[in-house]
């Protein structure tokens, strides 16, 4: 991924967007919000029976993620970190559409969407 | 490749290629001929072996044959034979047809499986005492257990399942572990400080195995004898024998005592010792003692047995802890012993194991108090009961003295004290007297309980289950076949007994190896022998091998 | 500690302080000899290797004609010939014999080289008189004894009648091995052969309990003899660095320690030398039933007589005689083995006598006679005099076996029957003349009646040896008491069973004649005593065979009186000059000096050692030797008066004393009743049995029990414990399988923040340590 | 740029293969429709010979892509064989009658062309030399996976398989995203040559050794380690068997080749010839578990599935140690080199499992469910000769018997595990090794051996004779691949050769004066205070 992006000189390119170095006590509250996010999405994902919740609770982590790159690539002065960002949107956004199409055909069979309706593989 | 190479490779080939035969056959009840045929046949090969092998180089590997195989694992088809592997050989040969007749009327359902398992079997005993190469041998050793294990579980009485299980785990366990111990000395033999070189070849390993220091040499030795132990078995590892011996077929008992629990003292003999001589020989008076405690142990546990076979299992316990005893002393007297007790301890518990078949087929019990006295019923039987057990008592004369009174006299002559004071007949290692006394004790024991054994089997009055009615097919007492199938044994019985001198002129050379590389890994003082030469040469190897132009391991020469 | 007390109270006076009259001298011939041997191995003729071989070559044909369904004479006949003709070798052998020993070697048995030592022990032969002597008689004897069993057995024609022969070959050649074999493993060969043919031969009538019990008990209890014998040979070639006869008493080492012992001084002779003598003691001890390991002696009267007779009597049970003998420079050179092998000899005479005296079964009685015989010979081997012995060895071989067959004579004549309370007056039956005559020849040698019995002979050079060696009295008179024990008992045989009114009760073999175990190709009909009926019962009296042996043995007992007086200038008779050339030639110089009065008493030197107060060589103020022909001759006169006393009939013009009319009327019965729980003691053996029982093998099979336990549920548990861990560990964890997605993730997260905190754990500590 | 596609020409002819499948899967003609397995066949045959060709690449694993993408191919079209049958089973039944086609109906476009998603995403993985690319071609491998377990089967335990592998699926993505997040912040590259540079040159530094513990336990997921297993026996048992066969193989290669490189960064030579002291003692602590964790509950199942998904936690834990042992020194001997052994063991996990799956496909009820409980397979030898004697080598292979396969396999793990010290470790294994022969002998001895029982459900042959080819030529291959096991092993031996990154100058593009940091705030945390390599 780098090579493409090394023909445009990516520091360059960053440097046009943010002109001066992101410093840590900056970056700081960001990884802290970034850690914030996944550790809610990890307890909403542990605690919430809902199965769309807890999708959502995976998303929340994604983009948990996602805030710590573009933090990152900022405070590196680099389009990296966005350019990743721009892939996990589009793979959660795949992850979304499967998991509400999965979600709805599972309400077909059991009228509920709690997840711990389904524990009959067990053992 | 020799003549005598193609030979070594058909006793391997063969049985595997009749098995496939036996396996693909449309009949479920076809094998016997077959592969009654081809086990006797197989003893051509195994005797022009012998004719062709030169005796006076035993140590020699002769007629090796080596092809590389994952040669990244340093992994060779590497087979040949010193004399120790060819008379074990020839014992795994010899019971083929044996084993083969006694099933005739013994296994009545699913013939193909049990004699293509047969063939098989008796490819890989032959495998493991010809495999030149560490990784060989365990393979072959390992093959065993799978043979064996469908033998017990399909055509064993009816414990078989807990035995077979109990069988392969237990020695898949402790192999497991050998494996670790093997693999680490062919490591240690890789580091560029010694031949810098991955190699499995077991002769070159044994070269600079002694170089390890006391703590690695004891760990070594551990992991090798926990699967040699468990396979021999030493006291305490030997709760699965009895279950496997007495729930398996009588081929199966036969083979597990004639041939299979030889690879644990063979592997000791091979392995152990060569491969970690310091910690052997530091630990040797505890081994010795385990395998007293085996003797006496089980001899004790034989002699309130009412199930006849487990107390032939039993007595194997006991049996091979003599064997075990002549190899934790270190000398040639004990090597020897311990050679020739694997070799005659086939014979006769084999014998005891087909005796009993025999009389299983007829009353399909074991129990002594409900069949008993059967020498005026079944009175070739009886001989014959009587001889296997005065051979396993080791009646001079007969297979189990030789092996037995050599094994004693080297625990006994084993004392450091001794030998150091100069007596004529010690040798300076560190068991002693006492040990031979209380393994001594093993001799009034095994005549307790083998007595025990033919006196209600045998003798008494006639005692016979209440619903016994005579077989079909056998007569009342042992038909054609069955006093054919044993007289191979009885004569080998007498052989051993009375020309012992020949398997020790045979399995000198090779021994006194041995002895001098323990002598030398422990910086004892060695008589001067005709294999100093070879140690020399070994040396030289070894200093060229430490200078630094020898550093570079030859396998880092990739890409 | 205790064993080294022990051995102190039984240490061995030194023999002479004077080297040049004794051992020294013969130290030196008997190494020159052994030398010559050495450096000449396999120097014999082969056809001394016949001996051997004709009986291997019986057992073969008699192997033969069973697998063959022989049901004829033919195994006895082939037995005899070729026993006969091996007796016949061994006379040429004798003939031939030139006065050095020789080795034969047959074949290469065991032969181990390491370096510069080796273990060699040959199937070879080692030829001297000693050997000679012995095969002598075991030939010899073993012929007769054919003969005689070829009757005896006959009513078991078939497959019994071979399985007889052959283990009777298979005996000689065993014996023959023990005897002539060159080294310590060939006489361990033979050792355990016998063994094994006395195991196979006791337990004949298999189908009986009680004969397989005492099969067995009398192997077993040889076993542990032959572990002692075993750990001496170990310990002799630990020692020694050899095995083999010709080597060792060769071995310089050894003749060092004689000449050391010689002067009393034992402190320098190590401990490993000493020992040998001890361990093998403990094999002679078994194989000659001795005292604590006689046990099985009694019990092997379960085999048919003729093997009681050659087996258990005259051959089988002297091989510790023969050992004690062979190895008697080892003896020498042990301080306390000597000692002990005469006291535990005197001990086993007094205790079998005084058993014999009790019993009723006249096989047994003389089972206990042989113990106690035997205990002579011991207590003769620990008084230095191995001529003694071997003199003993002889007659009482002779005797014993005439006494067993005449004995075996009645028992098959009657049935079985063996109890002497339901037989009388055998002798004055008709056709049982010789039988008696032949008897009373046996029991006066066995009484050792004063001059007319070759028994007495023997029995008097114990004795005197007894009391002229410094230190030994007490054991002479504990001989001299049983010399008057054993008359008494073996004229009770004779007085109940041979004279008085004629009385007969069949044995069990009558009464329930298919319990009489025979081989199953018995053919009933041709049983001798087939068609007898409980309700009138014949006696059948012995054939031709039976009696012509009876005769033989009896002429043969008389008749080796002559060999006391053949060479006694200088040997002492001819037994001691067949010893005398041989490794047992160390005998006392004491016997020499009493016997002939060629040195004054008054100037022998006295005695090193703990004892020797005593004058030497006097009994009652004479020479021992007179002394104890008085001794003895009128304690055996006294026995033989008592027992007519009270077992001999009355009347017959006088010439019994005894008042018993009745089989079973006697007077000693009201004396037994009145003499408390003694006789019943007796009669049970003083109990050692069952005190064996409870103190050696109850505990050791409860013991077994406790291992079969132990393996089965310790060492088995255990390790089906450790098979079935990782199933408890699956049990304990398998609820997180729980099925639940949510909870897959609790565990998930939960398990991930221990493994992070372990982790974290593990990297504080090594990083502390970095 | 032309390098580049040089070594993704496998994936490209895959993805175009994918376009077709698509298309010809929904095709109304029934033989076009017929077709479409054969053209997933012809570009994975295709797949193969271009990825024999590829170049070597810059990165750390050179070498790797020939090999890993032969594999990959190798056992992909196996398990397409085996795959065949799966989806649309009724459907085309009812076609077969004379019911015309309906493509909303079908699933079989899509099927395939998840499985052909599948397998280029893990081509993907094997040529990723990026954190984004590594991430995309993960989620590439499974995305699909999640679908096809949906949709394998009509019963409802498909469904609930497929839940609880997608939820657990993209929790595992999220936590190893939320790592790759922190190793870019901290090595300020999502280059992994870079990245390796950077620690290589500067040290590990905490925030990136977390992102790194954070990776690897979020791709453990994939390899289904403990405790991130929990998913797999359920998964297993509620797929139909040829897509637990996949799943077997699929996301454990892709997770493996993820942590290979992700480790590699971090570098075995850190620690003096071992991994950083953390990842270690994680990696050893969760392969130790794995193990057994995997194989003791295994011993519990009574459901073959069951058994194989346990046991293929517990191969992941053998295969952990291969990965603690590393590739051993540079230019090393196969035996110290963990990688290679790695390499070689997916060959043979591969090749086995699927031997094991495809006996299980090949059997269904008379109602056409799937073969499953452990009784199913009793006497199998007896009635199904081939069936029972493939599944019999497989299994005898996965036990690690010699001289099988499974067994060479081992023996790599082994002889890399001791060269690396980790001798606790291989006790365990070995110890392991003899409690999965418990399970592997009762699978064995069920199906051949005892056969006397009464209780033997009623068990046919499926119509689908591709599964049972699959079988044969998996137990054929472990058979014969083991004569001719030194070019396997030597294959995986080039691939492993390992490039350590070699420290440059300390200096660093996206370096920040240190003191400038602690200057600035002291509420700056910790984390942040070392993200700029002390």
């Amino acid at each position: 991924m780098n090579h493409l992006v090394q023909a445009i000189d990516s520091v360059q390119l960053a440097q046009l967007a943010f002109p001066s170095e992101m410093p840590a006590t900056v970056l700081a509250p960001y990884l802290f919000v970034s850690a914030a996010m996944f550790a809610i999405g990890l307890i909403g994902f542990l605690t919430r029976k809902n199965m769309i919740i807890m999708f959502l609770c995976t998303e929340l982590m994604f983009q948990a993620a996602g805030l710590a790159l573009i933090a990152f690539g900022r405070h590196h002065l680099q389009a990296d970190g966005q350019t990743f960002v721009i892939f996990v949107l589009c793979v959660a956004a795949a992850e979304a559409a499967m998991a509400l199409a999965l979600v709805v055909l599972l309400f077909r069979h059991r009228e509920s969407l709690s997840a711990s309706a389904w524990k009959e593989l067990n053992g | 490749m020799s003549q005598q190479t193609v030979l070594l490779l058909a006793l391997m080939i063969v049985p595997l290629l009749v098995a496939l035969r036996i396996a693909f056959s449309k009949n479920p009840d076809t094998g016997y001929r077959p592969a009654l045929i081809t086990s006797w046949l197989l003893m051509i090969p195994a005797w022009k072996l012998i004719a062709d092998f030169d005796f006076s180089q035993g140590a020699t590997t002769q007629f090796a044959y080596s092809i590389s195989w994952v040669e990244s694992l340093g992994l060779n088809f590497s087979i040949g034979m010193d004399s120790v592997s060819l008379l074990l050989i020839l014992l795994s040969v010899l019971l083929g047809p044996i084993v083969v007749m006694a099933s005739k009327t013994a296994i009545v359902k699913d013939k193909r499986m049990y004699y293509a398992w047969l063939m098989v079997l008796q490819a890989a005993m032959v495998g493991v005492f010809a495999a030149q190469d560490l990784l060989l041998f365990y393979i072959c050793f390992e093959f065993t257990l799978l043979p064996m294990f469908v033998l017990i579980r399909k055509f064993g009485s009816t414990n078989r399942v807990a035995a077979s299980v109990k069988f392969f785990l237990y020695t898949f366990t402790g192999s497991m572990m050998t494996l670790a111990g093997m693999v680490y000395i062919v490591w240690f033999v890789a580091q560029p400080d010694q031949l810098g070189q991955w190699t499995l070849d077991i002769a070159t390993l044994t070269q600079y195995a002694s170089n390890m220091s006391m703590g690695e040499q004891t760990w070594v030795l551990l992991a090798m004898l926990a699967g040699f132990a468990v396979k021999v078995p030493l006291f305490p590892f030997h709760t699965w024998l009895p279950l496997a011996h007495t729930e398996a077929p009588t081929a199966g008992s036969v083979i597990l005592a004639g041939v299979l629990l030889k690879l644990g003292t063979y592997g000791i003999y091979r392995f152990a010792i060569p491969l970690a001589p310091t910690a052997f020989f530091e630990y040797a008076p505890e081994i010795a003692v385990l395998s007293i405690i085996g003797i006496i142990y089980a001899g004790l546990i034989c002699w309130v047995q009412t199930d006849i076979k487990k107390l032939v299992a039993y007595s194997s316990v006991s049996h091979l802890g003599f064997c075990v005893l002549g190899l934790a002393a270190l000398n040639v007297t004990g090597f020897s012993g311990s050679i020739l007790y694997m070799l005659s301890h086939g014979l006769s518990t084999g014998g005891l194991f087909l005796m009993i078949g025999f009389m299983y087929e007829r009353y399909h019990t074991r129990d002594m108090n409900t069949v008993g006295g059967l020498a005026s019923k079944m009175p070739i039987w009886a001989t014959f009961m009587v001889f296997f057990a005065m051979a396993s008592v080791g009646l001079p004369g007969l297979n189990g003295f030789p092996s037995e009174v050599l094994c004693l006299i080297s625990a006994f002559q084993s004392d450091a004290a001794w030998s150091a004071a100069g007596e004529p007949g010690a040798w300076g290692s560190s068991l002693g007297p006492w040990f031979a006394v209380f393994a001594g004790t093993g001799m009034v024991i095994a005549a307790m309980y083998l007595l025990f054994m033919v006196g209600k089997i045998c003798f008494g009055p006639l005692r016979e289950p209440e619903d016994h009615h005579p077989h079909d097919e056998l007569p009342t007492d042992l038909s054609m076949r069955e006093i054919i199938t044993l007289s191979p044994l009885a004569i080998g019985c007498i052989l051993f007994g009375l020309q012992p001198t020949m398997l020790l002129d045979a399995i000198s050379e090779p021994v006194n190896n041995t002895v001098v590389l323990v002598e030398q890994a422990n910086g004892l003082e060695s008589a001067p022998t005709r294999v100093d030469q070879m140690i020399e040469h070994a040396d030289e190897h070894h200093e060229s091998a430490a200078t630094p132009d020898h550093h570079t391991p030859e396998g880092a020469s990739h890409e | 500690m205790i064993t080294a007390s022990l051995f102190n109270s039984f240490s061995m006076p030194a023999f002479l302080a004077d080297p040049s009259a004794g051992h020294g001298e013969a130290s030196q011939h008997l190494a020159q000899l052994a030398e010559h041997a050495a450096q000449h191995p396999n120097a014999g003729p082969k056809w001394v290797l016949l001996i051997v071989l004709l009986p291997v070559l019986g057992f073969v044909l008699n192997a033969f004609y069973a697998a063959f369904g022989n049901k004829s004479k033919i195994p006895a006949w082939t037995t005899i010939a070729l026993l006969a003709t091996a007796f016949i070798a061994t006379l040429s052998m004798f003939l031939s014999y030139e006065g050095t020993p020789y080795t034969v070697q047959a074949f290469e048995w065991f032969n181990l080289h390491y370096g510069d030592k080796s273990f060699v022990a040959n199937f070879s032969f080692y030829i001297d008189k000693l050997t000679i002597l012995w095969m002598l008689f075991v030939t010899g004897l073993a012929t007769l004894i054919a003969l005689y069993a070829s009757e005896y057995m006959s009513h078991d024609i078939g497959l019994g009648y071979c399985r007889f022969f052959a283990a009777f070959c298979l005996f000689v050649f065993s014996m023959a091995c023990l005897v002539m074999g060159d080294n310590m493993l060939m006489l361990y060969l033979g050792w355990e052969g016998v063994g094994l043919c006395s195991y196979l031969l006791i337990g004949y009538f298999y189908k009986k309990p009680s004969a397989v019990a005492a099969a067995k008990k009398a192997f077993i209890v040889n076993r542990i003899g032959d572990l002692g014998l075993a750990l001496g040979v170990y310990l002799t070639f630990v020692h020694f660095g050899t095995v083999q006869y010709s080597e060792l008493f060769a071995n310089e080492t050894l003749h060092t320690y004689i000449n050391a012992a010689a002067t009393g001084d034992f402190s320098h002779i190590p401990a490993q030398a000493q020992w040998i003598a001890l361990l093998l003691m403990v094999g002679a001890f078994g194989k000659s039933a001795q005292f604590p390991l006689y046990v099985w002696l009694p019990d092997a009267m379960e085999g048919p007589t003729p093997v009681s007779a050659l087996i258990h009597a005259a051959t089988m049970v002297t091989a510790g005689v023969y050992l004690i003998a062979r190895f008697y420079p080892i003896f020498l050179v042990s301080e306390h083995a000597l000692p002990i092998v005469a006291w535990i000899g005197t001990i086993t005479a007094l205790l079998a006598a005084t058993i014999g005296m009790a019993q009723f079964d006249i096989k047994r009685i003389m089972a206990y006679s042989t113990v106690s015989q035997l205990g002579y010979m011991f207590a003769a081997l620990g008084l230095l005099s191995t001529t003694g012995a071997a003199f003993h060895v002889l007659t009482h071989a002779f005797f014993k076996a005439l006494l067993f067959l005449a004995c075996g004579a009645v028992m098959h004549g009657f049935a079985g029957q063996l109890d002497l309370r339901k037989l009388s007056g055998v002798a004055w039956m008709k056709g049982w003349g010789i039988v008696g005559v032949t008897m009373l020849v046996g029991c006066m040698n066995l009484a050792g009646l004063p001059y007319i019995t070759s028994g007495f002979y023997s029995k008097d050079m114990i004795l005197a040896e007894a009391f002229i060696t410094p230190g030994y009295r007490m054991i002479g008179w504990i001989l001299v008491f049983t010399a008057i024990l054993t008359a008494y008992y073996t004229f009770r045989v004779y007085f109940r069973v041979f004279v008085g009114p004629q009385h007969a009760e069949p044995g069990d073999e009558h009464d329930d004649h298919d319990d009489h175990a025979h081989g199953e190709e018995q053919n009933h009909d041709a049983g001798p005593h087939g068609d007898h009926h409980s309700d009138h019962f014949h006696p059948h009296a012995p054939g031709w065979a039976i009696n012509t042996v009876l005769v033989i043995l009896a002429c043969a007992s008389m008749l080796s009186i002559s060999l006391a007086y053949i060479q006694k200038a200088e040997h002492h008779g001819w037994v001691g000059s067949m010893v005398a050339e041989s490794s047992a030639s160390y005998h006392s110089p004491y016997a020499a000096e009493a016997h002939y009065a060629h040195v004054e008493h008054t100037d022998m030197h006295p005695v090193a050692g703990p004892v020797g107060t005593a004058a030497p060589g006097k009994v009652f103020g004479m020479d021992a030797h007179a002394g104890m022909i008085l001794v003895s001759g009128l304690g055996a006169i006294f026995g033989v008066l008592v027992a007519a006393y009270f077992h001999g009939p009355k009347g017959w013009q006088g010439l019994f004393i005894g008042g018993r009319t009745e089989s079973d009327k006697c007077r000693m019965d009201a004396i037994a009743r009145r003499a408390g729980p003694l006789p019943r003691l007796a009669e049970n053996k003083w109990f050692v049995d069952e005190i064996y029982a409870a103190i050696l093998v109850t505990p050791l099979r409860i013991i077994s029990h406790i291992f079969h336990w132990i393996d089965k549920l310790l060492l088995d548990g255990l390790v089906n414990l450790f098979g079935f861990l990782p199933r408890v560990f699956a049990w304990v964890i398998r609820p997180s399988q729980s099925g639940v997605l949510q909870g897959y993730a609790v565990s998930m997260a939960g398990g991930l923040a221990v493994l992070l905190f372990v982790v974290l754990v593990i990297v504080m500590n090594s990083g502390g340590a970095a | 740029m032309n390098e580049k596609l040089a070594i993704l020409w496998p994936e490209i002819f895959l993805f175009i293969a994918t376009c077709l499948v698509m298309i010809t899967g929904q095709w109304p003609s029934r033989a076009i429709r017929h077709l479409t397995p054969w053209i997933c066949a012809i570009a994975l045959t295709v797949a193969f010979f271009a990825a024999m060709s590829s170049p070597t690449t810059q990165g750390m694993f050179p070498a790797i892509v020939p090999y890993a993408k032969m594999l990959i191919a190798g056992v992909g079209m196996l398990i397409l064989l085996l795959l065949s049958g799966t989806v649309d089973r009724e459907l085309e039944r009812e076609v077969d009658n004379g019911k015309a086609f309906s493509s909303i109906r079908s699933n079989r476009g899509e099927f395939y062309a998840f499985f052909m998603f599948s397998i280029t995403g893990l081509m993907l993985t094997a040529s990723a030399d990026d954190l984004i690319w590594l991430f995309l071609a993960l989620e590439l491998t499974s995305l699909p996976t999640y679908i096809m377990v949906a949709i394998s089967t009509n019963e409802k335990k498909s469904l609930e398989a497929a839940v609880k592998y997608f939820f657990l699926g993209a929790l595992g993505a999220a936590t190893f995203l939320y790592g790759f997040a922190l190793i870019y912040g901290s090595a300020g590259s999502t280059n992994l040559n870079e990245i390796a540079q950077v620690y290589a040159t500067n040290g590990i530094s905490s925030i990136g050794m977390i992102g790194l513990l954070i990776a690897v336990i979020g791709i453990s997921f994939k390899i289904a380690a403990v405790p991130m297993h929990f998913y797999t026996p359920d998964v297993y048992q509620g797929a139909a068997s040829p897509v637990a066969a996949m799943l077997a193989f699929v996301p454990k290669t892709a997770g493996f080749l993820a942590l290979m490189f992700i480790l590699g960064t971090a570098g075995w030579a850190s620690n003096g010839n071992h991994l950083p002291v953390e990842l270690e003692a994680t990696l050893w602590i969760m392969a130790a578990l794995t193990m057994t964790v995997g194989n003791i509950l295994a011993l519990l199942q009574s459901s073959v599935k069951r058994i194989l998904a346990y046991s293929s936690i517990a191969h992941s834990g053998y295969m952990l140690v291969g990965l603690i042992a590393g590739p051993g020194e540079a230019g090393g001997p196969f035996y110290q080199n963990g990688i290679a052994a790695i390499l070689f063991y997916l060959l043979t996990y591969g090749v086995m499992t699927v031997g094991v799956f495809a006996v299980l496909a090949s059997l269904e009820h008379r109602n056409g469910t799937e073969a499953d409980d452990i009784n199913d397979i009793r006497g199998l030898c007896k009635s199904q000769p081939v069936l029972g004697w493939t599944l019999v080598i497989c299994v005898l292979s996965m036990l690690g018997f010699p001289p099988l396969l499974g067994f060479l396999g081992k023996v790599g793990l082994f002889t890399s595990g001791i060269a690396a010290g980790q001798y606790a470790l291989i006790v365990i294994l070995g110890i392991n090794s003899a409690i999965a022969a418990c399970y592997y002998l009762r699978l064995v001895a069920t199906a051949y051996i005892d056969d006397d029982s009464k209780t033997r459900p009623t068990i046919y042959p499926s119509p689908f004779f591709m599964r049972k080819i699959a079988g044969v030529i998996s137990a054929f291959a472990v058979l014969f691949l083991l004569v001719f096991a030194q070019p396997l092993v030597n294959g995986a031996y080039k691939a492993s050769e390992y490039v350590p990154a070699i420290a440059g100058e300390p200096e660093h593009e996206d370096h920040h004066a240190q003191d400038e940091i602690k200057d600035n705030d002291e509420h700056a945390s910790n984390e942040v205070a070392i993200i700029t390599n002390d």
